[in-house]
């Protein structure tokens, strides 16, 4: 598993996510009350046994530049091999700015090309999950496959409209595939993930972008399953995935954890997901707090009341505060008397003494970073 | 090849703990864990990486692995460097004879050669036993400043307990002008804190004297301290006030967990600007389930809580099932609580399991202890001040 | 020690390194056989006992940040403090292109806001010296100075049209400054290090920027010493420095470094210089090799006549090949027969066999990276 | 808490070296510097972390300082990790008793505990004592394909030496069925490597078997592999044909460093997919002075050569002043070559100092050698076969 390297292309769209992405990548979105969107992606490829992993950044990359540091909570702050942090260069060719993944790729051949690993495996960064990618590499040898894609039949992955959909043949060939379509015509979700030889990768980027091509599915993947001129395999995702493209998809993957099942399961013993360490104490309860169906992160202190909501690191919830079906990022406070439901609390905003703020249910308020009401 | 260090230290880890009893069957003292999140070394090692100074040994003899596993390259730290770091220090062969370490001070005589690599003018002796948080580079000025030969981190006590303490009698201007271990009568509260430091050759010099005394029990406190007051070297006392806590005993390393829930805690663990840093298993936060009740207790990420946890410090991992109750207790990091259990004024150690409606302690009287991977069987009941460990459970069944 | 921190800004005009910096910021120009000029100052940073160090990028910096890496090689890969990379960050505040050091600190004013160490150095990236900052700390704090800055009287200094003056009266204090004159009234050539306490630093950055500033030291500093608002101090350097700002300048500071005294007071033992280490076996001589006055770098294999030059590593000088007068960097290689003098030959480039390249010694030839002669 | 892993390596470095002379009297036999710039435990670390194998034990008891500092973090060889890396092992006290290594199957049965904190299905045994370069994941591979409960590494050693090594007799699916050590009439030429895999579980009950025979020597050789193939275990060879050299004698250890001054050389350390790693000391590269003369030599950075080098390897830091001859030798870090001194056939050990016009080794017969910081004095002459270390060197004056 030395053999394979990862890159993890985070450039995509966020419109829909609202202040949450303002200052931040979808990438860096906090999660789960203390991870980070790409620690699922990078803690899976290290589990995975991958030892060299590219991130290319394109805008709003402070955040996760900063979170992934050295790579040191990944073990990948080796010499040789390691995490590779790929900002957009502005050197004379580049201007910075990918107009999609085949020329972010082209940017960075040199990564590319220096990199020893025979295989890559090739991610978006907006879908959540916890996998070893074992099997998958497994059967793209098994099948002598040129590209293997991941696919899933979880219905609740076929939600957004900018999903691809693949035909899969019984063996297990991908026979044709379906951009964003309004009504798929089966129910195999493209998981955003490749796998195929670097060389292979090294060769589409240089061809793609000598041809004027910018989009690695559209442009060149759909045009190879259409002329058969390669063999491209779909390998069957099993596991539960979350996509988040909005507010909405956001807010219920966090939701979903309350299950005590789908957090086990996302948090497996032998698959454990690494992400920046804060060294907070423990979380600490004091005086009349009460605490129902809640995930609670170190650092935090609860004097108040919590229902089915998410705190993250070193939250306040003062006496008296009610606190109902709402995610609270890291630093956040709700002073005493406050009373939220239906609001996600972007890091360090303030409730203040009294305060009421109550979304709907179907749409929750997102108060933005710093923000005190 | 190895840079010039101003000063090195150097952790006595060694000893066996017995005071603790089952706790430390496997495990030296200094890999205990406390206050939910962190092990005793955690506290020396966070204070040497905030004070700056950046290279330290840990000597050690006894059940080192799990140590030795906690420490690893020294990261959680920020001692993982090149030009320095942490270093586990068991004794070895010279020559052709090896010897185990003898007393604190042979332990260092053993690892001159280890100090010397650093070419360092001050060593700093610490010990694995104490929670506290202190600025050795204020002390190391402070050292300076009175020119020392050594100077000796004191803490007053209540006079009353003073008699249990190695007691430091000074003169106006702090220096020490006799030390009395455990005094019937004491002169001073000034209770040693069994942090030193020494201006390294001086040091050096009483260890060799020291070794070559076939007499002395080669200890700091014994044997080296008194020896240097009786050649008059310059010794002073470095005075400090906040929390200190010597968590020896079974008794007092419950006391110190409790410390934690009062309000406000004695010992300030939100401080960013003093970080106390600990290896952390990588968990989800923990999660408290409808139904559960949780009150004036430290709950650390990867708990699961369906029952009752009031009063009390839950380590990482910890399963607190339904129906059960937990109260004034320190439960350590993976251990299960099964339906219906109760656990009162106990420490449950690593991984234990108690099974449904197991009783573990009492409302008074000593605490009682369960060793670690111990699983006491359904319905057992384990008294107040007893100790159980992995073996003994076994024959609960 | 550990409560100063320092900033190093790598944005310097560059035009007169032609092809040596196409592809690279100075900072990360390769010099003196294994080193490339960053790691003189970040070097000297952490063996004054410094462990926060920020490098902030501005174009072209691509092989710099490959150069840091994570910063292990200089100890600085901790999870508290330790580098920072400050790339142009695209956000909608930011373009990416800085109009001066102000500015640059100004997108990059929440690091310098998290940080906890009292004072900062601020440098710039094209002045090489192995340098402790103890005694000019020191005498910072001893003078009650707002603001120090580090001057030489180093004639060979002087030769830059871009550099500033400073006159200091005999306390110390900086009375006047003269930034690129024709002809300076004094000897006194700043050393573009600035020493102050961080919020000091972060105030005229806030203050600089909201009066439309973008130098600090033409804008801010020399107004500063005008009006007497604030105590600044200058220290003088006493030890032996280089300006790299030209091609000659760069040959010249290469070509030091083969009078042995030069080269033990550039590497003092106490002060140790780190790199990114590549893990070459030692150099190799073969057949009749015949070196004189020259230095070599791991990796590299002789077989031909090296004279007065210096060999980066894995360097090959095939048999009969003459040296004379060069730099070579790494990878390059000199065919069998080829005779060059006078020459900076980049990395991987190569001399075909009998290639002659003789470069007039006030000119070196540049033969840029890649290139096949 | 800590990872599963597939293989754990164990490498025994235990032993004194002894044959190695004044080389080892301060120093672990695997801390001994090779070729230029590394030492030789870099090859089997190197080995491993290019393997992907990261968790490696390092057996010692035997002046471990040196290497301590030198493994440190497990930086230059990417195993400074949390989940796991390289781990200094040297025996600790269990319960009441510690007890020293007895012999290398003792030493891994003394650190059971240590390699099932990663429950791995596999251990590698290897030992510090070798320069070679092997992929230790491909060999792992064979042993599981060839279901082996045990798998030895074998080279094929020419006919006439066979009989100086530990003999492998195998059937054609290179199954071994008899093993010998140092046979007087070998039946076969594949010699043990010294490089072991072992199913664990296997190898765990046989370690335990192993230590409550009270005859047994606790030797892998001796002891563990003729019982498994009493008991009829499968134990295969894995056929190696690289370059594999001993340095456990002065003779051979000057043997491996001249087999890189060969044409082509025989172990190839340019291969950049293999790299053997080392600490970096940080020099700048190497000075050749005018007037000097360096012919088919190694030399390494740091150094400043005046004088001649012909067919030597210097390591890092290395001085040679003007007129000194340095011939058929090597010289280990940081020594300095006096004026006009001739040195020849001869290894010369850490900052050793040959002062002008000394003369160390002759033109035949065994290596000279001169320890760690030994002055030899002027005008001294040091016979070839002669060994001195820094004491005996102090009584020259």
């Amino acid at each position: 598993m030395k053999d394979v390297m990862g890159i993890i292309y985070t450039g995509e769209r966020d419109d829909r996510l609202r202040e949450l992405t303002i200052t931040r990548a979808i990438a860096a979105l906090p999660v789960a009350g203390r991870f980070r969107i790409i620690d699922f992606l990078m803690s899976s490829m290290v589990n995975s046994g991958m030892r060299n992993v590219g991130v290319i950044m394109q805008k709003n990359y402070h955040s996760l530049m900063d979170h992934l540091g050295s790579g040191k909570e990944w073990d990948l702050h080796g010499k040789n091999d390691g995490l590779y942090i790929l900002p957009p260069f502005l050197t004379r060719e580049n201007v910075g700015l990918y107009s999609g993944m085949l020329d972010a790729l082209r940017s960075n051949s040199s990564y590319l090309r220096r990199s020893r690993q025979e295989y890559v495996i090739l991610t978006n960064s907006h879908i959540i999950y916890n996998y070893k990618f074992d099997d998958m590499i497994a059967a793209h040898i098994d099948n002598g496959a040129d590209i293997t894609m991941l696919y899933t039949k979880d219905p609740s992955m076929q939600k957004s409209e900018a999903n691809t959909y693949l035909a899969v043949d019984e063996e297990g060939r991908v026979t044709d595939m379906e951009i964003e379509p309004t009504n798929p015509s089966n129910e195999n979700t493209f998981m955003e993930v490749y796998l195929m030889k670097r060389e292979l990768l090294r060769t589409m980027v240089d061809q793609g972008v000598a041809h004027g091509l910018h989009d690695l599915t559209r442009d060149v993947i759909q045009r190879l399953v259409a002329d058969k001129s390669m063999k491209v395999c779909g390998f069957e995702f099993k596991d539960k995935a979350w996509q988040i493209d909005s507010v909405q998809s956001y807010y219920r993957f966090n939701m979903d954890l309350l299950k005590a099942d789908t957090l086990r399961s996302l948090f497996s013993e032998d698959r454990p997901v690494y992400t920046k360490v804060r060294d907070e104490m423990p979380a600490r309860y004091e005086g009349k707090s009460e605490v129902v169906n809640s995930l609670i992160a170190d650092g935090s202190i609860i004097e108040g009341r919590v229902e089915n909501s998410i705190l993250f690191r070193s939250v306040r919830i003062a006496p008296d505060a009610v606190v109902k079906n709402c995610i609270i990022m890291q630093d956040a406070e709700i002073q005493s008397g406050a009373q939220i439901e239906n609001c996600i609390l972007d890091k360090q905003a303030v409730i203040k003494r009294n305060a009421r703020l109550i979304g709907p249910a179907a749409y929750p308020i997102v108060v933005a970073k710093n923000v005190v009401i | 090849m190895l840079r010039k260090k101003t000063c090195v230290a150097m952790l006595l880890a060694g000893g066996q703990g017995s005071r603790l009893g089952v706790l430390t069957q496997n495990m030296a003292k200094p890999a205990i864990p406390y206050g939910g999140k962190y092990r005793i070394i955690d506290f020396p090692l966070s204070n040497c990486s905030n004070s700056g100074i950046d290279v330290v040994g840990v000597l050690t003899q006894y059940q080192p692995l799990e140590l030795n596993a906690y420490i690893g390259s020294g990261s959680p730290w920020d001692l993982d460097l090149s030009n320095g770091g942490v270093f586990v220090l068991p004794p070895y062969v010279k020559g052709k004879i090896g010897e185990w370490y003898r007393g604190t001070a042979n332990a260092i005589y053993q690892n001159i050669a280890f100090i010397e690599q650093y070419n360092p003018d001050y060593v700093l002796i610490l010990s694995g036993d104490h929670i506290y948080k202190m600025n050795y580079n204020a002390m190391l000025r402070y050292h300076i400043e009175k020119n020392a030969d050594a100077t000796i981190a004191v803490l007053e006590v209540p006079w009353e307990e003073a008699s249990r303490f190695g007691i430091m009698n000074t003169d106006e201007e702090n220096t020490i002008v006799e030390f009395e271990e455990k005094p019937k009568a004491p002169k001073s509260n000034k209770a040693s804190m069994g942090v030193y430091i020494f201006s390294w050759q001086k040091l050096r010099e009483y260890l060799v004297g020291d070794e070559a005394d076939k007499k002395s029990s080669n200890d700091f406190g014994k044997n080296i301290i008194p020896k240097m007051l009786a050649d008059k070297q310059k010794l002073v006392a470095y005075a400090f006030d906040g929390y200190w806590k010597d968590v020896g005993t079974i008794e007092s390393l419950w006391e110190a967990n409790m410390d934690l829930l009062k309000r406000p805690m004695p010992i300030d663990l939100y401080d960013h600007k003093w970080r106390i840093y600990a290896r952390n298993p990588g968990f989800p936060p923990h999660y408290v389930a409808a139904g559960a009740i949780v009150e004036d207790s430290l709950i650390t990420e990867g708990c699961e809580v369906f029952g009752t946890v009031k009063h009390s410090v839950l380590f990482a991992g910890v399963t607190v099932e339904q129906g059960a109750e937990i109260i004034d207790s320190v439960v350590m990091p993976g251990a299960v609580i099964g339906r219906g259990a109760l656990v009162r004024r106990a420490i449950i150690a690593e991984t234990a399991v108690i099974k449904a409606g197991a009783k573990i302690g009492g409302e008074e009287g000593n605490i009682a202890v369960v060793g670690q991977g111990a699983v006491i069987p359904s319905g057992i009941v384990v008294e107040a001040g007893q100790q159980v460990d992995a073996a003994a459970a076994e024959k609960l069944k």
